[in-house]
């Protein structure tokens, strides 16, 4: 979902761009202030829920609880979340890398495209965690499964959201490099690359969020650190606090990746790609 | 004065079997070189399919296409066409310069020909010179379709096709850019070959307007342009040009 | 300390290879092996062990079929499923004398033995249900007569069931129940007709051939480890919470007095020493299994355990 | 990525259209082949490595085991497939009408939108499969909890993809109904319910994946049936084939449901939601 | 004649503080009912603002608005106003008749007020009858924009503003839609208030043309046309219409 009002709407798109970039400072203070009350309502219907039910705290914590476990835990959840991170990183390097110069492959040999990507569709829909296990006993201990469950669970979003980038090329610019009979790698480093550039950001973002959680559970199948194993740990002995607090933890890490993406992308992507010139 | 362009019986379908579509039918067309010659005719008669027959994108079905004495491809390879479309085309990720040096960069012979323009001359022949550095999407409509042309002269070609160069921009660009159009014409001594909606640029512009009739779309009828050679844009409100204009209309109306 | 470490190593640079799979992730269960590592008992017989981590989706007996690694800790049923599958896999010695798995309902509900169990929601993992299904069976009862579910300790305390599954040296996450005002009552699978151990070290079939020395070897560390933990439990915890510092150290301090008081050292391990595995008791489990269908008629004890590895080592006896 | 050529190429819509429907049309016989080729590519490789290598099939089984799994065990799979897609089902349901209505709510209170919108995206970042457990302490033994982990995985993306799709309504129909003193009822039900369609769908056809993990998750923290509980008892009986037949079924269901909303979609949507006219 | 459009002093101001743009700067125009007036000016220079002013969708910052003698809120209200737009704005979901229909089915009054015509009528008069059934998506683009014109004269509205309503267009069918729209407006008897980049269509259809200068945005000279009030398309080519626009063009380089 990249639809910006710009491209739909082509005829006012002036008009339009202003209007967005009104709306985006109108939410950059406005907003959060209100995003932040928002929060607060939410924390404070759960807490009075809590409190007023008695809900015992081994089945759902208070959000004072969830705070108190935040600090206290400090230094642990900082301590754990260090290998979750280097597993989500570099899982979503290799996974990214792979499905883009696959991706590469398919635009090289329209033959490969047509055999494989149908393929790969079809594998997008196994669910990689269910197959996790099997993963760890090809791959043996240690970092490495975790990783490739992060890299598989970022590997085929980004392989199909490359190959449409690839695609989405203005046809009048590959008639305008065939008139200059540019060859095949030239239309791709000229054109190609920076046109699936939105697509593939559009896909980093989707897959950030997503090799956490697989990192998380590359953990579940054997660890002695990292986020999967505190959530484990903290179930296993009930500690709810600890477990919300660990949850808390992961989705930050999520938020940061789709954070550090964003600003990548807005450094990458100078220009406007809903633009068309 | 030699031929440029060629074009014998040449016939276009698309698809095959029941759900074909002949854009084009045994068109014959001859362009002689220097000439602005320019091509009109309603939505979807295949003007552009013709433009795309010139510059060797889309082979003929049936026909015979010859561009500068050579095939097309050949032409093409030799850098003698160059195109300009509607929209301008042009790479929202490169800065203006880098997009008209682009045409110098890509293609068989990447090394710089000796008759290719600088891109900064080319820039000054449509008068940018001090937007080098900016990006598409700092300039207005107008400014970039005059980035897209200069893109086009940098190889400095023989043969200029323009699909509605300006039918995506207001009237008042419009009219500043065909003026320009016709200073290039007159220092580059291009031939031309330019696809319009609007009767008045059409006559405004070349020496002759080719006629293209509703499907089987083949060359209807060929007018004859005798305005002044020193076109100001005053030409375009006088009565000779509207003359000019009433002919085509009823050509038009009648195909 | 640390010169031990050092010197752990050093030797480490000769010495043998070992990975070893955990049933679970590590905590009190496994604080002998975790005890042998960081005090160099391994290290100096020779091993280079290296400890693996369980969790939920880990599978112990895959990895040491897949040669992952070279030993594995698992439970019995785990080890049955396997044999009833020709997998060559056996085991040679286990850590806990008893399985731990007790059945823990409130004082309220007054259930004071199995037979109470009829018309009763029993909650337990679902891997556990063949051992309901066995005390069932022992007791005169079949799964008819109750309703299983897949439940934790908190379902009980939800009253989502009658009666919960847990093992006791959980402490922790039974803390709710054993502090309920109105009491509590337990019924333990090795009461009623189930006499497993539990945590069992298997290897592969061709590994117990080849490697028997290893085995021994590590079977010793191992025996050192708890020894010490027995002895020395501040200091083992303090070991443990070191090595896996997301431990609360007083909660696994109550789970291993637990273990080492109950399960692991028992009057059979004052007579026969630390690991042992009895041959009788394995056949035994074995009828139950075949008696409820869950595996072929056909299996016996030699098929789940080889004792050439307790025969050839004196493991300490207390 | 709901971008078609003719959005954002606005110029050479009627011959853009042209070119894709003949690729579809090719696609429809040539990529069918093409796409049945590659599968058996890739499962004859398979089988080659799993032969050559004689991997033994507790580890990873052949395609052939697989597929002899798949006809023993038809029956079982599909017993245990009935509770799944029950539980996929209505979770699908629940989530997508629930978060379709809070969007609508979003609509017409700007507030309510501001405050708890951003609430929204920061829950949606929190992996819900480690918050399963917790769920299901909360809701018992039944259904319910496989339904609610399947209906909060659809929930969030569905929201965040409907808001954006009422606000992704052309602004001069705005203004033109705002001329004809429309009022918020008669534009939403005239106008933005319309324009939301598109993005809706394209929310609903990811939800549809996500639903089945969601169940198969919620089945593996308790369960007595279902594809969830089959891959876990066939992992632990060490019936591997059977564990690669079940995720099969799994990615079948998927696959299915994907279809299913498809075309519903094509159904729903009988203009062209690139088009702006 | 009564007055249907009064500005006086109107300006508009987007933003605040530093970031604030000055729109339209003080117009002063006064419309008569029945009047055809065509406003031309630079890209950016406000026509849209005026138009939007006038109808109500934005209020003016400073100055003062009547709308056939009453506030422009009121005027909406009676649904005396209506407005076409470069995009045909149609809902692509909807038939050409729901579309059509559409405004007599939301709003205060939707009950059917008696004047309003026909949707059937509305689109007789824009010569579609028989395009009833049809999805915009099979209509072309000039088609569209005569079904959202439809749209507009079923609320029988005494003004109609059109914002560049054939700018989208190409010139054949805009030269058609332009002597459709003449034929409507004396149909009709309405009010028309036009924007357009072309000074030729804004020549052949008005009686007044107004011309806006650059910012700040004003109104810089208006100016009537005295061609017959019988106007064939044939006058588009008349030495008399190109004097009027050599005119408009003089007015526009100025300001
Ligand atoms: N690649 C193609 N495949 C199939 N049909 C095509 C293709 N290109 C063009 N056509 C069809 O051929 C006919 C002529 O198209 P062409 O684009 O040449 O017309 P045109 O005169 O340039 O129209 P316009 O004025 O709208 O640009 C049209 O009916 C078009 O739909
Ligand atoms: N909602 C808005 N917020 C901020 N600025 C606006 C807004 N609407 C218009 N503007 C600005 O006001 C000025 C006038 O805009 P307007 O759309 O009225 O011009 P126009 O004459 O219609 O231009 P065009 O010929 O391109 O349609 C422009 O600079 C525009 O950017
Ligand atoms: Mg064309
Ligand atoms: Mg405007």
């Amino acid at each position: 979902m990249t639809h910006t009002n710009s491209t739909r709407f082509a005829g006012g798109s002036g008009f339009a761009g202003l209007r967005e970039r009104f709306a985006a400072f109108r939410g950059g203070i406005r907003g959060l202030v209100m995003a932040a009350l928002g929060l607060a309502i939410v924390l404070l219907v759960w807490q009075a829920i809590v409190r007023a039910f008695s809900v015992p705290v081994y089945l759902v914590p208070a959000p004072t609880d969830v705070l108190v476990a935040l600090y206290n835990d400090r230094i642990l959840l900082a301590q754990n979340a260090v290998p979750t991170i280097t597993e989500a990183a570099l899982g979503f390097l290799l996974g990214n890398i792979f499905a883009i110069l696959v991706a590469i492959s398919f635009v090289y040999n329209k033959i490969v495209e047509d055999l494989f990507y149908p393929v790969a569709i079809l594998i997008k829909t196994i669910p990689i965690i269910a197959i996790a296990p099997v993963l760890k006993i090809m791959l043996g201990n240690g970092i490495e499964p975790k990783v490739l469950i992060a890299a598989l669970i970022c590997f085929f979003p980004t392989l199909v959201n490359a190959v449409q980038g690839f695609r989405a090329v203005n046809p009048q610019l590959i008639e305008l490099m065939h008139v200059l009979s540019a060859s095949k790698t030239q239309v791709f480093r000229r054109v190609r690359f920076y046109a699936a550039l939105p697509y593939a950001f559009a896909a980093l973002k989707v897959s950030v969020t997503m090799c956490v959680l697989g990192a998380i559970v590359g953990e579940w199948i054997g660890a002695n650190t990292g986020i999967g194993y505190l959530i484990l740990q903290s179930m296993y002995v009930f500690d709810t606090p600890r477990l919300f607090a660990t949850i808390i933890v992961a989705s930050l890490m999520a938020i940061a990746g789709f954070a550090l993406v964003t600003w990548v992308e807005s450094r990458v992507i100078h220009w406007d790609p809903g633009e068309n010139f | 004065m030699p031929v440029a362009i060629d074009l014998s019986q040449v016939s276009v379908t698309f698809g095959t079997g029941d759900r074909s579509i002949e854009a084009i039918s045994e068109v014959t067309l001859t362009v002689q070189e220097g000439e602005f010659v320019s091509l009109i005719g309603h939505s979807g008669c295949g003007k552009s399919t013709l433009l795309r027959v010139i510059a060797d994108i889309i082979p003929p079905t049936t026909g015979h296409v010859e561009v500068l004495g050579v095939a097309p491809t050949d032409a093409r390879r030799q850098r003698a066409v160059s195109m300009v479309f509607q929209q301008s085309v042009l790479m929202p990720w490169e800065t203006v310069l880098a997009n008209v040096r682009m045409p110098l960069e890509v293609g068989p012979q990447v090394r710089r020909s000796p008759d290719a323009m600088s891109p900064h001359d080319a820039l000054r022949l449509v008068e940018l010179d001090g937007f080098e550095n900016a990006y598409p999407s700092q300039l207005s409509g107008g400014m970039r379709q005059r980035v897209s042309i200069a893109r086009a002269l940098v190889t400095r070609p023989r043969i200029l096709l323009m699909d509605e160069p300006f039918g995506a921009l207001d009237e008042l660009v419009r009219d500043t850019l065909n003026v320009e159009i016709l200073r290039i014409w007159k220092e580059t001594g291009m031939t031309i070959v330019f696809v319009t909606h609007s009767l008045q640029e059409a006559v405004f512009l070349s020496q002759r307007v080719a006629v293209m009739s509703r499907r089987p779309s083949r060359i209807a009828r060929t007018i004859h342009v005798d305005l002044p050679q020193d076109r100001q844009i005053s030409v375009k409100d006088s009565s000779a040009l509207g003359r000019h204009v009433s002919r085509l209309r009823a050509v038009l109306d009648e195909g | 300390y640390a010169a031990s470490a050092l010197l752990g190593s050093s030797a480490a640079a000769h010495s043998e290879p070992l990975s070893v799979q955990l049933s679970w992730l590590v905590d009190a269960g496994s604080i002998g092996e975790v005890v042998a590592l960081q005090k160099g008992y391994f290290a100096d017989r020779g091993l280079d062990v290296e400890l693996l981590p369980g969790g939920p989706t880990a599978n112990a007996i895959q990895e040491l079929l897949g040669g992952t690694v070279d030993i594995a800790v698992g439970y019995a049923p785990q080890i049955m499923y396997a044999a009833n599958n020709k997998l060559p896999i056996i085991s040679f010695a286990a850590t806990f004398q008893k399985a731990p798995l007790t059945f823990f309902s409130l004082g309220e509900k007054n259930i004071m033995s199995i037979k109470d169990w009829k018309g009763m929601r029993i909650g337990s993992a679902q891997s556990a249900l063949p051992q309901v299904i066995a005390i069932l069976d022992y007791n005169g009862l079949s799964l008819e007569d109750i309703t299983f579910v897949q439940a934790q300790v908190p379902a009980l305390l939800q009253d989502q069931v009658d009666v919960v599954g847990a093992w006791p040296t959980n402490t922790a996450a039974l803390e709710p129940v054993t502090s309920n005002p109105g009491g509590y009552n337990t019924q333990s699978i090795w009461d009623n007709g189930l006499q497993f151990q539990s945590n069992y070290l298997i290897a592969t079939k061709p590994t117990l051939d080849e490697k028997a020395d290893l085995l021994a070897a590590y079977l010793e560390a191992v025996d050192a480890g708890w020894s010490f933990a027995a002895d020395n439990p501040g200091e083992a915890i303090d070991i443990l919470v070191a090595y896996a510092p997301a431990l609360n150290p007083e909660k696994e301090r109550a789970a291993l007095d637990v273990m080492v008081s109950e399960y692991v050292f028992t009057d059979e391990t004052m007579e026969y020493g630390f690991g042992n595995v009895s041959s009788e008791r394995w056949q035994q489990t074995l009828d139950t299994y075949i008696a409820i269908g869950e595996i072929d008629s056909s299996m016996t004890h030699a098929d789940v355990f080889d004792s050439r590895i307790l025969d050839s080592v004196e493991t300490t006896k207390r």
